[in-house]
């Protein structure tokens, strides 16, 4: 309707921040991998913002490409945590330092 | 936007209560009449003792159990284990009943229809007035549609809605601090990703051939005919594909075929084991909400819907008989020009509405008895029919779809010249 | 009159939606059990859905709930219930010097954004009328012609990932 | 050795004996569904094996083992000798015995002054019947029903085995 785009972009901005302070401060390697999920999801919601306030549709697409990139993303990431945690015993990113063992 | 907006918003949050109070009440049937029909089947009477007491103890063949059973399940202990998360056992059953009574939003219950009458004040309607206090209807030509959200990707929106289902069954499977449940809860979870797939692909199909993911014109279009004479249902142009949803929807409600989740042979009740009570009755009020959410889906994508073949709001004709007749034809509509038309169309909406209540309880007839035929696959059974049968199944059923799409289209003036449609 | 009661209606529902994904999102960030931010994490997402409908574009909201909600966080939330529930938790404080640097830069890029978002309404934007819906369609028609190659390089790519992720969860008997 | 036959392939189609099974389930329902009609109860007839219980009582078996009894003298007494062959022979060890002196009139050598059954305990097997050497204990009352509202009703003495 009638609202302006910035409640939107500020709302995204927010989800934004709070994934990256949950990137930055957590040390378990699945609720990193959740706060990228959220960041990206801040980002496809700016795309679709924008999409709307322009009228042009492109953003959606984008939107839906970059869904498709965090489902890859995923599910290498989950992969690698699987990997990571049969071969050391935990999620902690503190504790999986070592290139090779 | 102007009034008539706002009035279909008020009307669809009415029709939302209305399809609300249906749905509900059948799902209430279906606890009784489930177990009405399992007794019948294995040559039992089943439950008929339940009477009221007070007027000439009537049985009414056990209706009054339904009744008891809630009673009985809002009166007992509700037992929350030492250990569990206690939000999350609190809101799993809730999120479990909730879910399953969104995907209504968009099923459309009858055709639509449209109100030619004069405008009237509020005032002169008794009961809808109360909603619009001092306002001026506009009737003339105002549609009525029997569908609470006529969304235009409302197929994907039953899917989500069926993705989303899982959560009750994962919180439940995870707060409750048990090994069994947390089982059922793991079974769940990996059914889910293995059906969810081959259910979403079964289902583009229909999709393609319709040309549309919004449900009333998916329903609109069923009502064409193929050579004149066969009514064009999902289930003429994609039998395949039928097979496949009906078998991947069973499982998406964890019917017995597939109810490795909550297997009572194997994991006493799985993700359900540690409720009692309302929270209890919650999940198996549920489990028939889905029921009927199955059975409506699988009307409205291969079974027409609200359509009933041969019959329209112009009249009934099946063309290649020569069979036609126009209501307008019946004597008392043309001694009535304008109301008599009225009342006919609300009369073939009703009886659309009533046609769509039947199929949905064939459907549910159809699972109740699969439910009693059939014994519980084993887990591994359960997987590899799932991603080795079904998954390549869907696929080349998708290229069948395209293969009628293209052959429709590049044929269509052969076609409908030779077959006529 | 009527027109501001849906602009009204449309406003709740916006700040409605956005406080429950913000809230959403702060537990996400804050609790202790994965499993449980997983789940939180779960609702953000039908949140921001919402907004997506908000924004006119149904199916793209559709699609959010389906791909996050539905294959996401479950394959998230199946993978937790794998791993061993105690040794998830990841404990202890760690170097406080880092978190409190970490959250601080989280703050200023957050204040950043915001300032730079706030500056939006200055613009003139299209109206909601002259706006396209975002329906199954026409995303359908724009991905399958002007963004056709893009399409086709993420099929690859989830090709790529799919095999990708069977590779590294695999059991190897031979390296034990 | 027996040798498994192959799974023919129209099996392994799940659909056909899919099919076959639901036809002979629902064969059974609408049976029963349309035998409750009042009128058409005539022509078909519902195979419902339910007997509606308590109204109608299930007709039992001569040889169905229920609530003990003992059998009696012509004066009355129990035929009982407190041989302990019941007691002995019972693999629930349900049977509690105290024998007493020979009665007076000398008919018997023993006579149980305690004779206790503890329903909860015993397995209805019927091995007290076959063992006993006097013909005395027997388990036909057909007495299905046993309510108390209390636990020890249920440990049943001489009395109410004489009844």
């Amino acid at each position: 309707m009638t609202m302006s785009p910035e409640y939107f972009l500020m709302l995204g901005a927010v989800l934004f921040g709070i994934g990256m302070v949950g990137v930055l401060v957590r040390r378990n390697v699945l609720i990193i991998l959740m706060s990228i999920e959220l960041m990206l999801n801040s980002a496809n919601l700016t795309l679709v913002t924008f999409s709307r306030y322009l009228g042009d549709l492109t953003g959606q697409v984008f939107a839906l490409l970059v869904m498709v990139v965090a489902a890859c993303e995923v599910a290498v990431g989950l992969a690698i945590i699987i990997a990571l945690f049969r071969n050391k015993d935990t999620v902690d990113v503190d504790r999986i330092n070592i290139m090779k063992w | 936007m102007n009034l008539d907006a706002l009035l279909t918003l008020k009307l669809q949050c009415l029709w939302a209560l209305v399809a609300f109070g249906a749905v509900s009440s059948l799902a209430g049937l279906l606890t009784w009449g489930e177990r009405k029909q399992v007794s019948l089947i294995q040559d039992r009477i089943g439950p008929n003792r339940a009477n009221l007491r007070f007027i000439r103890n009537w049985r009414l063949f056990g209706l009054f159990h339904i009744i008891a059973d809630a009673v009985k399940s809002m009166t007992k202990e509700d037992f929350v284990p030492a250990g569990a998360y206690k939000w999350m056992h609190l809101l799993a059953p809730l999120i479990s009943l909730g879910v399953s009574f969104i995907a209504f939003a968009v099923v459309p219950f009858a055709g639509p229809f449209t109100i030619r009458w004069r405008d009237v004040p509020a005032v002169e309607i008794p009961l809808l007035g109360q909603f619009f206090p001092g306002q001026t209807l506009h009737l003339s030509h105002f549609p009525v549609s029997f569908q609470a959200a006529d969304l235009n990707v409302g197929i994907l929106f039953v899917l989500a809605v069926g993705a989303f289902l899982v959560y009750g069954v994962l919180m439940a499977g995870f707060a409750s601090n048990n090994k069994f449940s947390f089982l059922g809860a793991m079974r769940a979870a990996s059914q889910m990703f293995s059906y969810e797939i081959a259910l979403g692909l079964s289902i583009i199909g229909v999709i393609l051939i319709y040309n549309s993911t919004n449900l009333s014109v998916i329903v609109e279009r069923q009502g064409a005919l193929i050579f004149g004479i066969i009514p064009k249902w999902g289930i003429v142009t994609q039998p395949l594909a039928f097979i496949l949803f009906f078998t991947c929807g069973l499982m998406e409600i964890k019917r017995i075929p597939f109810d490795a989740p909550e297997g009572e042979s194997e994991i006493v009740a799985g993700y359900f084991l540690e409720y009692s009570g309302a929270k209890f009755m919650m999940f198996l009020f549920s489990e028939y909400v889905e029921l009927i959410m199955l059975a409506a889906m699988c009307a409205v994508l291969f079974f027409g819907g609200w359509q009933i073949p041969f019959v329209s709001q112009a009249g009934i004709s099946i063309p290649l008989l020569h069979v036609q007749f126009a209501w307008t034809d019946l004597p008392w509509v043309a001694a009535h020009k304008a109301l008599g038309i009225e009342l006919v169309n609300l009369a073939v909406v009703l009886a659309q509405a009533g046609f769509f209540a039947f199929k949905v309880v064939a459907f549910c007839w159809i699972m109740v008895t699969v439910r009693w035929t059939f014994p519980r696959f084993r887990y591994d059974q359960i997987m590899r029919l799932g991603w080795r049968r079904i998954l390549p199944l869907s696929m080349v059923n998708i290229v069948l779809a395209v293969g009628i799409v293209l052959v429709e289209d590049k044929f269509k003036p052969v076609i409908q010249k030779v077959l006529g449609y | 009159m009527e027109g501001n009661a849906l602009n009204l209606i449309y406003q709740i529902s916006f700040f409605g939606i956005a406080a429950f994904a913000v809230v959403a999102a702060l537990v996400v960030v804050s609790a202790k059990n994965p499993v449980v931010s997983a789940i939180w994490l779960a609702v953000c997402f039908i949140a921001v859905a919402g907004i997506y409908a908000l924004l006119k574009a149904p199916f793209l909201a559709m699609v959010q709930i389906l791909v996050y909600a539905g294959a996401i966080m479950v394959l998230f939330v199946m993978i937790m219930m794998l791993m061993d529930p105690g040794k998830m938790e990841a404990g202890g404080a760690g170097q406080k010097v880092v978190r409190a640097f970490a959250a601080a830069a989280g703050a200023v890029v957050t204040v950043v954004l915001l300032v730079l978002a706030s500056t939006a309404g200055n613009y003139k934007w299209t109206a909601w009328s002259e706006v396209p819906v975002g329906t199954s369609e026409a995303i359908g028609r724009l991905l399958f012609t002007r963004y056709l190659l893009p399409f086709e390089v993420l099929s690859l790519l989830l090709l790529a990932a799919v095999v990708a992720a069977i590779y590294l969860a695999r059991r190897r008997e031979a390296s034990k | 050795m027996l040798k498994k036959k192959p799974t023919p392939n129209w099996v392994r189609l799940y659909l056909p004996e899919l099919l076959r099974g639901f036809y002979i389930t629902s064969k059974h329902f609408w049976i029963n569904l349309l035998g409750f009609i009042p009128g058409l109860d005539r022509v078909i007839k519902k195979e419902v094996v339910t007997y509606q219980w308590p109204e109608v009582e299930r007709p039992i078996s001569d040889r169905w083992r229920g609530k003990h009894r003992h059998n009696r003298r012509e004066d009355g007494s129990t035929k009982c000798v407190a041989c302990y062959c019941c007691s002995t022979v019972c693999p629930a060890q349900c049977i509690t015995i105290e024998a007493g002196e020979t009665r007076e009139d000398a008919v018997t050598e023993k006579v149980p002054t305690r004779f206790d059954i503890n329903l909860f305990e015993c397995v209805y097997c019927g091995m007290c019947v076959e063992a006993c050497p006097c013909d005395a204990i027997y388990m036909d009352t057909k007495e299905m029903r046993m309510c108390e509202y209390t636990p020890d009703k249920f440990v049943i003495g001489l009395k109410e085995l004489l009844k």
